[in-house]
């Protein structure tokens, strides 16, 4: 009984993270209509800089507010730089993205070698409650998540903005002459994602190490939830990314572990095929041709 | 003058649709521009709008200058186009098009209250108000474009082919609506139509354009008899007003 | 025996009664007119047939068959053609592609009247011959809209169903697409029409039928159904 | 016809340029990019034709190739099918594959369709890798299979080079007539305007399927080359990050023009040899080149450069696409 | 005379793409064999001296560009000796280049035991001029589950009984533990559960759960390494068993890092260790190595399996006397070599190597002990 709550909260807990990610995603897909596939190297930036900050001596929390400042400027930077140039044309968009890939991964390498890195735990405490044990980081990770997605979603559904921003994604001209600042609430919403994606890198190097590389393989997660819970939807995107860190948590608990990552493509295959707009329905997105 | 037009040139990519065209809009005024199919005025319109940067000339509006001010800008400002083809957004209900309507504006409660007003001149509105913009029928739609673009409580109302679709009960309510605009809102209208008996009932002034540029204007009287608007515009069939 | 018979057909939206049970026949040569309020169903009534919407409950045939939620596809290729209220074509695609992608689909060639034997004679017939070069996303509106005619004309139909074909056009213009609409029936091409321009209706239809909430209030010769008060009150507002 | 006729001609005498690269001696790292670059080439001309033509994005057309792959090595190693065979066989099974995840994924459309590719190819993968010793596992498979053509061996670089150009200029001509034919002409329909398609009697829903089963077969020959190439296939070959690169090099070529794929295929096998810098920064120059060429010319490559000659040497250049799909009068 | 005074090697190896981390201890290793050969005047063959020049290729983790690589070092740079490269399907692609050409091939992939045969070795076979520079799996596993379990043993209270093994499904991860699960039952362990996980996981709470509820007495994390460091702090966290086992991780990053945990851990390294060898001659070659500028890695001692064989072909071109291919491979053959990984380097007639695998342990208190453990002669059944 106790390894079946145990395997519950790991569950959570590998739901927040994914959460935390998705709901970056699904606020630059889901309302800019950017296809930033390099999301997850952007996470991974957050945690070199959180792992540069605490060796040289920050503590955890002044690092993790320096990755979210770094990566949220890296972001303005970049959709100023680069993704405004393609937001007629989404697919141009995602390859600029792919571009950024190969170039973030490599300038680190380039000045931080490929090793794997790591911080010690901001916080080591681990609670034993009747044989479950639950560590601090990691309640820390949930909370935080939880806090983040609750505040966005003031934000974001505060109900003047939220529409605003879900027009601009359905018709950018029409959106503009009811007075909406599309370019700057696009930037707007591109920064804030890049923010959570430096605050994702941050908590996730508190919890593990990572590579150059470790982004890659996590962003497509962001998107699959993303898109299960429907785009732009921050309810969709916590519902899902429970949904797929449970389904996730008890397949490589409970079922043939090596088939772990078919399970959850599965999930999310046929979620999108039975309702396409997603379990919470959402935005449209970009359109792709 | 509210807003001056002069010299105004736009196109697309290699081609060119205005050409050097100028007018002007007084206070509470309603003009028209009439004229054929492709001649340029819904560019004009959307130049005008912030849309289109135009390629020469200027736009003044209130005194100063605004030439190739974004539309989020020129709206802010009182200047509002309803765009040709609704432009509806159809993923969101009634209700949120008709408050994205009044986005430039800070006055809450004069919204709540607009959106009242709106659902007054178009029923259907109200009983529709949870309803996707998109399930919304042709006519339906224009009406919510209509009553959207009202909703910014605009200084400059641009109609692009308002009555596109609409039934003829609601064409003649249409033109009650445009021929109260100006002390009802405090607004000028300039309207594009094809349906040259409402262009020709509601407006003082009109403008003829043909392949992109200015060819006649005067007061709507004077125009409505000129033997060019006949032949370009009105097939030789009579006016029905 | 009406080449296109409706019975019964209903639809409804959600809790929303788009068509309310429409009883409705379209005989072979001639041009119907389809009026009524904004909302009234028009719309739905074309779509139901042409198989964009499934009905809740009714029965539509054709020459005796029963075409009842056919496919869209399907529905073209029997011999059906519409346009659509919202002008359409293919914008990335020239007008010539335009039209001979549209020619290449029937599979029926019943229609023995029928006098194009080619995109560009389409083309000429509704003047747009001077044009066929011309990226269709681009052109302005009123030629949009005779484009979408030569496109439903292509597909070889033997009923065509326009929806509001002059919204947008200007006197001179609904003028000419008046006279191409009235050639039709001579090439062996029924007519229903919807459309909010009485000047237009009276001049090309000799039968009107008007919906109103779903239901069809009225359907008889034009001019009578104009002056009915029925019509006159919920539709023209008074007397034309 | 005369005029689509003239369309093909650039693409053709380029290739006839590329057939006479064996005789200018060139080392065998180019010759081997270039084979690589020319496999990737079949698979994206079948890309160009689901993509450029219907407008469908795939992200998991490394998993079709793999699948013929795959397909081709275990017909030899278990029947021994050798090479010839192979081809068409395995073209047959990629296209089947892509039958089954054609016909659910369809139905959604847009990007959605693009992330169940991608997570059908991810898929794809796992069932490799635990495939045991059918698949090989995660270990992959020896393909032991000789290569020959009326008994002369294929094997040496610069034939097996052409032996790929042939394939090549063969897809190049198959996409080509498909672009041209009624059928091309309905992928465009479909994708300019779907419900204006469904309304002139084509039947987009079978369309879409056929489109990616043509892709299919193209990727499924591309397979089989590369398994006859590298002789050795694994699972993680044709995983998630192909896919993308695949997709990558569509469009950076640009889909619509004949010359596209080509060119996508070649500029993203050779870009990273142009510099000589250490591994790393020249990856990062990489990813820059591909980010200013995408910007600079957003419609890929091939029709970039269009346009600049035109503008150049006063043609008037055909009005882009992408700005006619954002005019306000269209549909879909 | 200089030019014509020459030899050239190759390496092919990632310098770039994901599998960097792991790849570029390749052309490090070698670099550093190639520049003490020539700083002590280079290779005498026959009655030349030789200098080498290491020709280096980046295969960017991609196989296509492995594979023209390879073309090129033997086609146009006409390498005599390629290594190279540590992802193993690589090597297998890379293998169908490099022998036909009769150029020798040395890379340290232990699942080249499955091509590497009588008939395949045999002069005319198929890979006649391929060297695997790892030991054969069983001999390597049965060593490693023996310090293991010696090792950890007197450092818990209670006796070890009972294993689960965590591997990566990956090529490596599947071949190898398929043979380390054989060592270990070998030894007299009962092992309920051989859990996989898919080669990108980061989160393992769930897994390690699973292995908890089977109460094991060690979990062995077995490769790669990388994914093991993610695994150990998340195991501790969870309390999954008294003792762990970490392969292919060098004591030197877990002092680098400075990890610990509350229970011992067990390492092994690839082939022996880096940061607290008993082996003196890994200390002296792993300062040289990092002072090379080689970054520290989780398994920087890969490299050694590289370094060393650059010796052995040295030694080997001196004793055939030649270049010529199948008289060097002779010379490999009956080559004995006083190497950093073993006093007695030489290879099986499958070409394969023989040697003894270290492991060490970190008590949870810090300190680090080591042992060579010699492997098993015949592979359990
Ligand atoms: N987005 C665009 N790109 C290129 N050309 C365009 C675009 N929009 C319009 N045009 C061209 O500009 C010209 C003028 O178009 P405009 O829509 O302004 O005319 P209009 O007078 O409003 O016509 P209508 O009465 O049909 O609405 C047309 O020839 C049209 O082809
Ligand atoms: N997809 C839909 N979902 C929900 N309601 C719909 C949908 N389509 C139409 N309706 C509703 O059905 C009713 C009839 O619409 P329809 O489009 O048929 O009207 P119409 O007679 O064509 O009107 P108009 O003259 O304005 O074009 C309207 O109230 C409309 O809001
Ligand atoms: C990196 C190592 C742990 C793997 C080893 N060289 C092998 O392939 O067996
Ligand atoms: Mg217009
Ligand atoms: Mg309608």
């Amino acid at each position: 009984m106790e390894i079946f709550i145990q395997q519950i909260l790991n569950g959570l807990s590998i739901a927040s993270v994914i959460t935390l990610i998705a709901v970056g995603v699904t606020l630059i897909f889901g309302l800019t209509g950017i296809i930033n596939f390099a999301h997850g190297e952007f996470l991974m930036v957050g945690s070199i800089v959180t792992w540069l900050a605490v060796s040289n001596g920050w503590g955890f929390p002044l690092a993790l507010c320096a990755a979210v400042v770094v990566v949220a400027v890296m972001g303005f930077a970049l959709e100023r730089g680069l993704f405004r140039f393609t937001l007629d044309l989404p697919t141009n968009g995602f390859i600029v993205s792919l571009g950024l890939i190969v170039v973030l991964q490599h300038i680190v390498i380039l000045f931080w070698n490929a090793n794997q890195k790591s911080i010690p735990h901001p916080l080591t405490k681990v609670w034993e409650v009747g044989g479950v044990r639950i560590a601090a980081v990691r309640a820390m990770v949930i909370i935080v998540t939880a806090l983040v997605v609750t505040l966005t979603f003031f934000v974001i559904t505060r109900s003047r903005y939220g529409r605003a921003l879900r027009a601009s994604v359905e018709d950018r001209d029409t959106a503009a002459l009811m007075g909406i600042p599309v370019r700057r609430y696009i930037t707007g919403v591109f920064v804030f994602g890049s923010a959570l994606a430096g605050l994702g890198g941050a908590l996730l190097i508190a919890l593990f190490p990572i590579t150059p590389f470790t982004g890659g393989t996590i962003v497509m997660k962001g998107f699959a939830v993303a898109l299960i819970g429907g785009l732009g939807n921050l309810t969709g995107a916590v519902a899902a990314g429970l949904i797929l860190g449970i389904v996730e948590g008890f397949s490589a608990g409970y079922g043939l572990s090596q088939w772990t990552d078919a399970y959850s493509f599965a999930l999310m295959i046929l979620v999108l095929l039975i309702r396409p707009q997603g379990l919470f329905g959402g935005t449209s997105g970009p359109r792709i041709t | 003058m509210l807003l001056e037009v002069s010299g105004i040139t736009t196109g697309y990519g290699p081609t060119i649709v205005n050409r050097g065209v100028s007018l002007t809009l007084g206070a509470g005024e309603v003009a028209t521009i009439l004229g054929p199919n492709g001649a340029g005025k819904s560019t004009l319109l959307r130049t005008i709008a912030g849309l289109v940067k135009p390629r020469a000339g200027t736009v003044r509006f209130g005194g100063s200058d605004a030439t190739g001010q974004p539309p989020d800008v020129m709206a802010k400002r009182g200047v509002v186009l309803v765009p040709e083809g609704r432009r509806i957004f159809g993923d969101m209900t009634v209700e949120e098009n008709l408050r994205l309507g009044a986005y430039a504006r800070r006055d809450s409660a004069a919204v709540d209250a607009d959106v009242t007003l709106m659902e007054n001149f178009f029923p259907i509105l109200a009983t529709k108000r949870r309803d996707k913009g998109g399930s919304l029928s042709g006519g339906q739609q224009q009406m919510l474009a209509i009553a959207r673009g009202l909703m910014a409580r605009p200084r400059v109302l641009l109609l692009d082919e308002p009555s596109l679709g609409l039934s003829p009960l609601l064409v003649k309510e249409i033109q009650a609506i445009i021929l109260s605009i100006g002390e009802r809102f405090g607004a000028s209208v300039l309207l594009v139509e094809q349906n040259a008996g409402l262009a020709l009932s509601v407006a003082t002034r009109g403008y003829l354009m043909q392949t992109g540029q200015i060819v006649t204007s005067g007061p709507i009287e004077e125009l409505r008899d000129m033997s060019l608007m006949r032949e370009l515009y009105l097939g030789g069939a009579a006016v029905a007003s | 025996m009406g080449t296109l018979e409706i019975s019964g057909l209903r639809k409804q939206f959600g809790g929303v009664v788009a068509l309310a049970g429409v009883d409705l026949t379209i005989e072979e040569g001639e041009i119907l007119g389809v009026v009524g309020p904004n909302g009234s169903g028009k719309t739905t009534l074309f779509n139901v047939i042409t198989g964009v919407h499934k009905p809740t409950a009714g029965r539509v045939t054709w020459r005796g068959a029963d075409i009842t939620g056919l496919a869209a596809h399907a529905i073209s290729r029997i011999g059906i053609g519409h346009t659509f209220q919202q002008a359409m074509a293919f914008p990335g695609l020239s007008v010539f592609e335009n039209v001979q992608i549209a020619s290449e689909h029937c599979r029926h060639a019943r229609n023995e009247a029928y006098p194009w034997p080619s995109p560009d004679a389409l083309l000429s017939f509704v003047g747009l011959q001077d044009l066929r070069r011309e990226i269709a996303g681009i052109m302005p509106f009123g030629n949009l809209r005779l484009l979408g005619l030569a496109l439903a004309l292509a597909s070889r139909p033997t009923m065509l169903l326009l929806d509001e074909p002059a919204a947008g056009l200007n006197d001179k213009e609904t003028a000419k697409l008046v006279d191409l609409v009235k050639q039709l029936p001579g090439h062996g091409i029924s007519v229903c029409v919807i459309d909010h321009d009485m000047n237009l209706m009276q001049r090309l239809c000799r039968r009107l039928v008007v919906l109103d909430f779903g239901s069809k209030i009225a359907d008889g010769p034009t001019a009578e159904v104009l002056n009915d008060p029925k019509v006159l009150e919920v539709y023209l507002g008074g007397a034309l | 016809m005369k005029t689509p006729f003239r369309t093909i001609l650039p693409t053709l005498v380029v290739l006839v340029l590329l057939a006479t690269v064996p005789w200018l001696s060139p080392t065998n790292r180019i010759l081997s990019l270039a084979i690589t670059a020319g496999i990737n080439i079949v698979a994206l001309y079948g890309l160009s034709v689901l993509f450029g033509q219907t407008g469908i994005l795939s992200m998991g057309h490394a998993a079709l190739m793999g699948a013929g792959a795959y397909a081709a090595t275990i017909l030899a190693r278990d029947l021994g099918v050798g090479f010839w065979l192979a081809i068409p066989l395995s073209a047959l099974v990629a296209a089947a594959i892509a039958t089954i995840v054609g016909f659910p994924s369809l139905r959604v459309g847009g990007h959605h369709f693009v992330i169940l590719t991608f997570a059908f190819g991810q898929l794809l993968t796992i069932i490799l890798t635990n495939g045991g010793d059918f698949t090989g596992r995660a270990t992959g498979l020896d393909l032991q299979a000789p290569l020959t053509l009326f008994g002369m061996d294929l094997s040496p670089l610069p034939r097996f080079y052409l032996l790929v150009l042939g394939f090549v200029a063969l897809s190049a001509v198959a996409s080509w007539a498909i672009v041209h034919s009624r059928y091309g002409r309905t992928l465009r329909a479909i994708r300019e305007n779907e419900k204006l398609a469904a309304s002139l009697g084509i039947d987009v829903g079978r369309h879409k399927i056929g489109a990616f089963v043509v892709s299919g077969l193209f990727a499924g020959v591309s397979g089989v080359l590369l398994t006859y190439f590298l002789r050795h296939i694994s699972p993680t070959q044709f995983s998630s990050f192909p896919s993308i690169y695949l997709a990558l090099m569509v469009m950076i070529g640009g889909a619509r023009l004949l010359l596209g794929p080509l060119a996508g295929g070649i500029l993203v096998a050779f870009l990273p040899e142009m510099f000589n810098l250490d591994p790393v920064e020249s990856r990062i120059l990489y990813g820059v080149c591909l980010i200013a060429v995408i910007l600079l010319l957003p419609n890929g490559l091939i029709a970039g450069l269009l346009d600049g000659w035109k503008r150049l040497f006063g043609r008037r250049p055909a009005s882009s696409p992408a700005a006619a799909s954002r005019s306000s009068v269209s549909g879909g | 005379d200089d030019t014509g005074n020459t030899v050239k090697i190759g390496v092919v190896a990632a310098e770039s793409g994901s599998f960097v981390s792991a790849g570029h201890t390749l052309p490090a290793g070698v670099s550093l064999a190639v520049k003490e050969i020539n700083d002590a005047g280079g290779v005498k063959v026959g009655d030349k001296t030789y200098k080498i020049e290491l020709v280096k290729r980046d295969d960017r983790t991609d196989i296509g560009t492995a594979v023209a690589a390879t073309q090129e070092l033997v086609r146009d740079v006409g390498v005599k000796a390629i290594f190279g490269s540590e992802s193993h399907d690589f090597t297998l692609a890379m293998t169908k280049i490099t022998q036909p050409a009769k150029v020798l091939h040395f890379a340290g992939n232990s699942t080249l035991d499955t091509i590497l045969t009588d008939a395949s070795v045999a002069p005319g076979g198929a890979d006649h001029y391929l060297f695997q520079t790892e030991p054969r799996e069983f001999q390597r596993s049965g060593s490693t589950a023996r310090g293991v379990l010696s090792l950890l043993q007197p450092m818990v209270d209670h006796p070890i009984k009972k294993s689960v093994i965590i591997a990566g499904n990956d090529a490596t991860g599947q071949f190898l533990s398929s043979y380390y699960i054989k060592a270990l039952k070998a030894e007299g362990q009962e092992v309920p559960d051989i859990i996989f996980y898919p080669p990108d996981t980061t989160d393992f709470s769930p897994i390690l759960t699973r292995a908890k509820s089977l109460n094991p007495d060690v979990v062995h994390f077995w490769y790669n390494g990388d994914s093991t460091l993610t695994a150990l702090p998340q195991a501790v966290e969870l309390g999954v068993a008294p003792s762990y086992f970490l392969f292919g991780v060098d004591p030197g990053i877990w002092k680098e890092r400075s990890l610990s945990a509350d229970v011992p851990v067990a390492m092994s390294c690839v082939p022996v260790c880096w940061g607290e060898s008993s082996n003196p001659k890994a200390k002296a070659y792993f300062q040289s190595y990092f002072a090379a500028g080689a970054p520290k890695g989780v398994t920087s001692s890969v490299s050694l399996l590289y370094y060393d064989y650059v010796h052995v072909l040295a030694e080997a071109w001196t004793k055939a006397g030649s270049f010529d291919p199948d008289k060097v491979v002779d010379a490999l053959m009956t080559l004995h070599h006083k190497g950093v990984v073993s006093d007695d380097l030489s290879f099986n007639a499958h070409h394969q190597v023989t040697h003894a695998t270290e492991v060490c342990a970190a008590k949870p208190g810090g300190d680090i002990t080591c042992s060579m453990q010699q492997p098993p002669a015949d592979a359990p059944m």
